[in-house]
């Protein structure tokens, strides 16, 4: 796909997309993938569905103490991802699950951190789902809603100070728009003209709460106006369209020609977390709706089989390869030990001052023995 | 009398409030339709419409902002911040505008604002489902901050600090929602802000707390009488202003305090305790001053029931002080 | 004027305008003044003007630490105030004395208020320009940028809860726009439809940056898009035009339908403040220009004689008389006293709790005899 | 060696940085053309360009944000806010963000951010540009919080902030911005982080104090020193970490302390001084630990020379426990 010859139009009502629900080619932009690439895609977007149905069964069983499903939302996330070059930083939010398959992040590491083992590379000091690897370019996230923007255009702005050609994605949902940091990080990024893209997964709930009463306005994407630059609205549950918007708007940002707001229309299935009860808010037939008619997964999969891409019988291979990859990824996290205990008090500063020190001390003459439990 | 759990007896609280007086209104993230996360308003939009508990985008500059603008306009708002650890992006608002308003103004302008909010440790919510960080608003003059350890007092002092003429941070320890219950009287009745409550008379050692860690100490004490160690348990319930004297009495029956909270230790009501005792009097001390408090990290996640104080804890340090 | 008849056209880039620089009209909307009416614009712009002129004075005399000048602001202050009525909320932003003005603050409380005088209604306690009187519906204001926003949308929700018809309006510049809480101020108030108008000031700094390094847009109106309702750019140096846009945006908010954004294209004259040197990042000639060629009052002045609504005479006459009075509120507030001195440990809380009983009884004891020279 | 006050010393120090080290940038409102509005950074941006020494928009949260961003990426930002009274917008980046950084992502991500914003009163700066706010960041696990009293600390001291691997919360007493001057030596050189200053050895009475208020102290010295009155002056320089054992060093000497700060009273760093002896060496103390603080008020206005400590307060505090 080359920039140039890719129209798009920015702040339209309708989503852009390239398949239609039942997987048909239903515009001809030239997104520049490969067959096996476009298999690629389908294939991380179920690994993140089968991950994401695994983990909710572990929460089940009380394995898990907590998570948030990026059930429905793959082809957002994958999509968007898939756009990047590993050089690229991403700042993601809370139910990346696709985005951190996409760049790379063995299965076991995140199982692992969903369950607090030594692989976690953040050691278990944070809840499941807040993920990270620094050397992959994938910044570890925090709960707090919207911080991670502003954030973004500083990395994008290093890139550029530099002169480097990477650019920086940063996700957000449809609720992290109304806040503050949203609107300064966009203007910021608008008026140093960063490489940076701000992705925004409009999953129509912030928790309970619906589009219209977060905002007035028809879409998301018309926000850019506020800053100068384009937003784009696209379908979120088409990964070829998705692909193919964040594929212009990282050029766009590598070229040095600035950011971009893309707003990826999605749902997501799952109540908000595992501490949610989404029947407070919304019908099941609505959820159902989305899963029996726009899957973003079953989408593709129409498409790779009606265009002979995928047979039916390699599907099926390629399901029961990766539930099998799954589920080893979940033993091997499974059977990894915890991180020593008294570690929860190592990494608030480069070096232990002298009041850490202490109270590591104490807290290791208190608890000795689970200390070495925890060592085990 | 029904016996409720904390999160009913708030949610009580708040309808008890809005059925007695129209300039009531309730709102904050999810707290509508959804009834809030932890269902502190369960029901109430339907009771009462969506003029008086709703919805509002995920804002919390704009929450706050939004409420000291109802204050100021004769409303009684009380605005639900999700978790604690949510408060910082309204900040500012609390900080530069809901605390200064009356002192800025002359006298002019009154913000009767209530901010209510999850609070504290011990549910494995990691950094930022699980901070105690009243210290931040008890420094800043101009608010008054408040963390019940009861159902019966969770509703008294919530009603008491919607009828108050100041601003309130309401601080709800989410640890106590669902447990203990107590038996909680139906309509109206304060408890009066800035008195302390005496959980249990000692003569030994006192321990100066408040929110779930009352708990804690009591379960201390407990373990401990049958050695024949007398403890003192205070829980302060308003923390600004807090009860001075209830503090002071204490300290000079026992000479031996541990101030006792879930914060990390520097500039933590737990100093202030100390401090206030170690200038008041020193003189009827027979012990170091003991600070047991959350560790000066973030808030971890996988070692949760490590990171505030636990009773092996808080006996080692009873232990010590009256080894001194 | 009636609204419906009313034809504004938002997000245009060029400035909605009745007047030109010489004072001709260009457009004929029917603002619906009587000419009384533009005369008292007249007066209170030039009300505004010379206290700003007198203010300057006493500052570099000494006599006043600080101030922030409003000169060059008059129209689009005035204006803008003179819109509303009585009932009404203003929330101020930090260099409004045309609006405290037109809303019928006495002239010896504004010099009270900068000399800290008992005048003050805020006795003394904030720096000059943070005025307010509450009875006048005119909150006091603090220095921190945009906080104000989200408040003004809180009070005009409290008025449509009580189904009363007041609207709120609230003043900020171009640079409180880049502030988180200007955004979700604005969203607040698309989503709950409250009865607000945010009226911006844009004079081409946020102290000293100019307005390229605060944003990327063509204009500040267009930031509206961004929370689905209208924004108007209206030059703010021509009163009428002013008044007009903004009784349209009050009276849409009174008759329910929701908030609008102005943005006032002017200019300040002086530095920032009595502590700024603008020098160091505005040509003098900058400056100059827009006072020769763009001066609101000057503008109104030709327009008024043109049109034979006011002689040179009576003109003159008028001014002598301003100068007289606002010289007489200058020496009520001079010979008027200080608040008692430790009133400053007054009004923190309704009731005085404990400890500031025993700070201010220490403070008294202390300082006793500076005590009863302030009670004086 | 030229003779500078603190606000070149302070340039001085960044443009040192910036002569050495790529990395270091340094943005803020009014940073760029103007210089700053103290003009710390006047001339910077046409000796660096604009890459380097930049105006940003009017936003606390972003420009706290942007420089944690930077920071990520490889550079070392200095992010100027121009009162620490409009810290507050960008809190949640500075609590939420800034200070937990390298714990929650397991010691994977370091934030090298310096915030450098001028603090304290008297200057009639009123509310708003008076604050002494150092408590809400010495409360936060993984900050580090600075305060210069001299203008060669204050190069030292910035200079190590910004080569430290921590974020570092650099407050400027802009009491002291102009006066008084002092020798500091060109080129690099760094006063460390952690390390108290000893101002004044004494054997009476112990004056833990910063910022301004150091020489207030002094001038109290100096006062009672006739009398015979020995007053041993510590100037912390660093709050967090602060050095414990010169603390600990000079109440065990002198037996009688006072904690003097700008701050409202509660939860301040004046308590946690107090409480730290209280926990630590009590038995070495003689009287009870006085805290002279600032009124528990907003700063105000008209009456800014009675706000924070006077000549006439701390010498009431000293009679007082020296007679105690
Ligand atoms: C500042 C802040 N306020 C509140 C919350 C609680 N919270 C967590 S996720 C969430 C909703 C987020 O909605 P959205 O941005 O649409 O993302 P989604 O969960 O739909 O993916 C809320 C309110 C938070 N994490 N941070
Ligand atoms: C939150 C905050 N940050 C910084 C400041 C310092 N400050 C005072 S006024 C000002 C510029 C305001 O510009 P603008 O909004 O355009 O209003 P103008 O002064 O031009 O009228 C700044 C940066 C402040 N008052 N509040
Ligand atoms: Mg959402
Ligand atoms: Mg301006």
């Amino acid at each position: 796909m080359k920039v140039q010859s890719f129209e798009l139009k920015p702040f339209t009502e309708e989503s852009l997309r390239i398949l239609d629900e039942e997987g048909r080619q239903v515009s001809h932009w030239d997104h520049g993938l490969t067959d096996k690439q476009i298999v690629e895609l389908y294939r991380l977007m179920w690994v993140t569905r089968l991950l994401d149905e695994r983990t909710l069964i572990l929460q089940k069983q009380g394995k898990i103490a907590f998570y948030a499903s990026s059930a429905g939302q793959e082809a957002a996330q994958v999509g968007s991802a898939y756009a990047m070059e590993p050089q690229d930083w991403i700042y993601p939010s809370h139910r990346e699950q696709g985005v951190f398959i996409t760049r790379g992040m063995p299965l076991e590491e995140i199982f692992g951190h969903f369950m607090s083992r030594s692989l976690d590379p953040a050691r278990g000091r944070q809840m499941p789902g807040h993920l990270g690897r620094y050397d992959l370019h994938l910044i570890t996230l925090s709960s707090p809603v919207s911080t991670q923007i502003p954030q973004a255009v500083g990395t994008a702005y290093a890139s550029k100070y530099r002169k480097e050609s990477s650019v920086t994605m940063t996700y957000f949902g449809d609720g992290g728009t109304s806040e503050g940091a949203f609107h300064e990080g966009l203007n910021f990024a608008a008026v140093f003209q960063c490489p940076v893209v701000f992705f925004c997964q409009n999953n129509q709930y912030a928790i309970s709460v619906p589009l219209n009463f977060q905002m007035a306005t028809k879409t998301i994407a018309v926000k850019a106006c506020a800053y100068g630059f384009d937003g784009f609205r696209v379908d979120g549950n088409d990964v070829l369209a998705v692909y193919s918007v964040t594929h212009y708007a990282v050029q766009k940002a590598r070229s040095g020609q600035g950011p971009t707001l893309i707003e990826a229309v999605t749902y997501r299935y799952a109540p908000h977390s595992s501490a949610d009860d989404d029947k407070r808010y919304r019908r099941p037939e609505e959820v159902e709706d989305w899963q029996k008619k726009r899957d973003p997964i079953k989408r593709l999969r129409l498409f790779l089989i009606r265009e002979s891409i995928l047979s039916e019988k390699s599907d099926s291979e390629l399901l029961e390869q990766l539930k099998e990859q799954v589920m080893q990824a979940y033993e091997i996290a499974e059977r990894s030990p915890h991180p020593p205990l008294a570690s929860f008090l190592e990494d608030v500063y480069a070096e232990e001052p002298w009041f850490l020190k202490q109270e590591k001390q104490e807290f290791v003459e208190l608890y000795q023995e689970e200390y070495e439990r925890g060592e085990k | 009398m029904p016996s409720l759990p904390m999160v009913r007896a708030i949610r009580d609280a708040i309808r008890t409030l809005m059925l007695l007086d129209e300039r009531v209104v309730i709102f904050g993230e999810d707290v509508g339709k959804r009834g809030g996360v932890f269902l502190a308003t369960e029901g109430l939009q339907q009771e009462f419409g969506i003029e008086r508990c709703f919805d509002t985008p995920l804002a919390e500059n704009g929450i706050i902002g939004f409420a000291i603008g109802m204050a100021i306009n004769g409303l009684r708002p009380i605005a639900e911040i999700q978790f604690t650890d949510f408060i910082y992006p309204g900040f500012d608002q609390i900080v530069s505008e809901l605390a200064k308003f009356r002192y800025r103004s002359g006298g002019q302008i009154a913000v009767p604002v209530v901010i209510r909010t999850p609070w504290g440790g011990g549910v494995k919510g990691g950094l930022y489902h699980s901070q105690a960080n009243e210290s931040y608003f008890i420094h800043t003059a101009g608010l008054k901050v408040v963390v019940p350890s009861t159902p019966y007092d969770a509703k008294g002092l919530l009603i008491a600090s919607v009828q108050d003429p100041d601003p309130v941070i309401f601080f709800e320890p989410k640890k106590l929602y669902f447990a203990p219950r107590e038996e909680v009287p139906e309509g109206v009745y304060t408890v009066p802000l800035g008195v302390a409550r005496l959980v249990r008379e000692g003569k030994d050692v006192s321990i100066i707390t408040y929110g779930s860690l009352v708990y804690v100490a009591s379960e201390v004490a407990d373990k401990l009488y049958p050695e024949g160690i007398s403890i003192e348990i205070l829980d302060l319930r308003t923390l600004l202003p807090f009860d001075g004297e209830a503090i002071l009495a204490s300290a000079r029956k026992t000479g031996r305090v541990i101030a006792l909270v879930e914060a990390p230790k520097f500039c933590s009501f737990a100093s202030e305790i100390s401090a206030f005792l170690a200038e008041n009097v020193i003189e009827y001390l027979q012990a170091p001053i003991k600070r047991v408090t959350g560790y000066f990290t973030p808030y971890p996640y996988w070692t949760d029931a490590y990171y505030i104080p636990t009773l092996k804890r808080v006996e080692k340090a009873v232990r010590e002080i009256l080894a001194y």
